[in-house]
């Protein structure tokens, strides 16, 4: 046994320890930090399945921007005593869950176990894509999701503005138009502020240096945009900013630029290039990365909103 | 076991851990928390078969990752959601159960 | 050159799996929150930084063992603001 | 020099772990925060040293990611604690 399978060991029982203290804790509390954790040691896995741009969208997506809606879910929904019925599940019902879930995971493994080898990929289709339409894109990720893959990417933009709306509809009928309850009700507490002051200018320049990079190195609209968005939940955590209300022009068309950005250079590609998302050679990396910038854009704004919730009667003047 | 082999096994054993929470909490929010361990653990399952397509020449099959990272922003818009509509319910009610027949037998022990 | 370059990594990385292994003795061992929180922010943070100067020589470019840096910078910032808020939330008794 | 760097890896990400297990066994909601912060250092450093011994290109990024957003967690929780009792003292 090399010392590289004995690190991946302990890695592995660590996520899975921290895993089942999701499940087993006692209190929602523990389980909530429990799950922030994991989502955290999520990245390691990624790094060693050589997946440096998966890690990446992972630490800030599953670990920083859903710590922040997990943790504010869990401490106020925490508040609620006997909000749900203390009624243990009887043992012969645990037992068959057990063994549905124990069937379940060993059927996954077994699949794990037997893939076929030499495996089937499409990485020589992606790679033709990369030196096709995506010509110029280093990183041949960005080449799948901006060209291979090109309409998955662009729906799921869509999916983001319609989990915004879903959220925003959830809202009271009296409080539509206004703003998002504010990240935090007190007023600003210094060490806060000074925070957010050195943080968010840092966070920016890395988050645009990862979206600028990510066209041959790891990062990407994804992750780049993902920082921003963090940076602005910051920001509105120590006060020095407070969310916009959802009617508020800039905000939507922000929201929508990412994908209808998308969908012009897509339907411009069927009359210029004969097909659907087919770029021109010579243009395809400026019109990707415009592309990519305006989704930037568009996941900056929608990630908090996302967090914030919806509108919410203002109780502050 | 190389590192992809034993990646998929933990996600394998993730998926059973998450369906076993998912099943057993009554608490919509250990639900959710339960729900996204399925998820990356299918991530996971996803991700190995991204390693092992080095037949390109590449380290890595580019095509699984590109889509475990839209699946990931996809899963957080899931996620947001739920918890909008949990907070909103618990806001509504001050209860939090997902059982149907709460709503049709009068309970004394939390009065609404 | 590449000897005492190496030479250094080891130093500089044994010397920061020590700290993380005091930080977490301390962590273990200390009788409240407030010591341990002082076990983790100021042992781990020293060592973090000896790891990350001990990896720059092996960075494959400038901005590498630049961002090295920046990472420890970081890191040293955002604890020291979330020690100072998590601490007044620990002095304040609240659950 | 990869073995020395993958041994500490190794010893770090097993601190971590002790850590985490103790943090999470505590009854106070505060002190459970401090998952975040280890997992901020001990875990930015065992990740670097894993890529670098395994030479994954562009791990400093997702070093500098995991940086910026593992205090964000806490901040938010301390946040919605401020918002429960006030800003009477502070």
């Amino acid at each position: 046994m090399t010392l590289l399978s004995i690190l991946d060991v302990e890695l592995a029982l660590l996520i899975v320890g921290v895993a089942i203290w999701t499940i087993a804790a006692r209190d929602l509390f523990g389980a909530v930090v429990g799950y922030v954790a994991y989502g955290l040691l999520l990245a390691f896995v990624w790094i060693r399945l050589y997946a440096p741009d998966v890690a990446l969208t992972e630490a800030a997506v599953g670990g920083g921007v859903t710590g922040v809606l997990l943790i504010t879910a869990g401490k106020r929904l925490g508040a609620l005593k006997n909000a749900v019925p203390d009624a243990q599940p009887r043992l012969a019902f645990k037992l068959l869950t057990a063994a549905l879930a124990a069937l379940v995971a060993c059927a996954i493994g077994a699949a794990v176990l037997m893939l076929p080898d030499p495996p089937p990929s499409l990485a020589p289709d992606a790679a033709a894509a990369a030196n096709g339409a995506g010509a110029g894109l280093g990183n041949p990720i960005t080449a799948v999701l901006m060209s291979y893959r090109s309409f998955d990417t662009m729906l799921e933009k869509v999916v983001l503005i319609l989990a915004v709306i879903g959220v925003w509809s959830v809202g009271t009928d009296k409080a539509w138009g206004g703003a998002p309850a504010p990240f935090r009700k007190a007023k600003s507490y210094p060490p806060m502020v000074f925070f957010a002051q050195f943080l968010a200018p840092v966070g920016v320049l890395i988050g645009i240096h990862l979206f600028w990079a990510g066209a041959n190195a790891p990062g990407g609209a994804f992750q780049g945009g993902a920082l921003l968005a963090a940076m602005w939940m910051v920001t509105m955590m120590a006060r020095l900013v407070e969310p916009p209300p959802v009617d508020a022009q800039w905000l939507r068309l922000s929201l929508v630029a990412g994908p209808a950005v998308f969908l012009i250079a897509g339907l411009a590609g069927e009359i210029v290039a004969g097909s659907f998302f087919a770029y021109p050679p010579s243009l395809a990396k400026p019109i990707i990365l415009l592309i990519e910038a305006f989704m930037v854009l568009s996941i900056a704004a929608a990630l908090p909103m996302l967090v914030a919730g919806p509108p919410s009667e203002r109780t502050d003047p | 076991m190389t590192p992809s082999v034993l990646a998929g096994l933990v996600g394998a054993a993730l998926v059973g851990l998450g369906l076993y929470g998912l099943i057993l909490h009554p608490h919509p929010l250990r639900k959710l928390l339960a729900f996204n361990l399925i998820g990356s653990g299918v991530f996971l399952v996803f991700g190995i078969v991204a390693r092992r397509g080095a037949a390109a020449g590449l380290r890595f099959d580019p095509v699984p990752q590109a889509m475990v990272i839209t699946g990931i922003v996809v899963a957080f818009a899931a996620s947001a959601l739920a918890v909008a509509l949990i907070l909103r319910l618990s806001a509504e009610t001050s209860r939090l159960t997902l059982d149907p027949e709460a709503w049709t037998k009068p309970d004394g022990k939390d009065a609404t | 050159m590449t000897t005492l370059l190496d030479l250094f990594t080891l130093v500089a990385v044994s010397a920061g799996t020590f700290f993380f292994f005091a930080g977490t003795v301390g962590l273990l061992r200390f009788p409240d929150s407030l010591t341990r929180l002082h076990a983790l922010s100021k042992a781990d943070n020293l060592g973090l930084g000896l790891v990350a100067l001990g990896l720059i020589p092996h960075a494959e470019n400038l901005l590498s063992a630049l961002k090295l840096i920046v990472i420890w910078v970081l890191v040293l910032l955002s604890s020291a603001s979330t020690s100072q808020l998590i601490g007044r939330a620990l002095r304040r008794g609240r659950k | 020099m990869n073995e020395l760097l993958l041994t500490a890896a190794g010893l770090i990400l097993l601190t971590v772990a002790v850590g985490l297990a103790r943090i999470l066994r505590g009854s106070d909601d505060v002190q459970r925060l401090m998952a975040a912060q280890l997992l901020g250092t001990g875990g930015i450093a065992a990740l670097l040293l894993i890529a670098y011994a395994t030479s994954v290109p562009g791990v400093e990024d997702v070093a500098l990611g995991l940086a910026l957003l593992a205090a964000l967690a806490s901040i938010a929780f301390v946040n919605l604690l401020d918002a429960d009792q006030g800003d009477a003292e502070a």
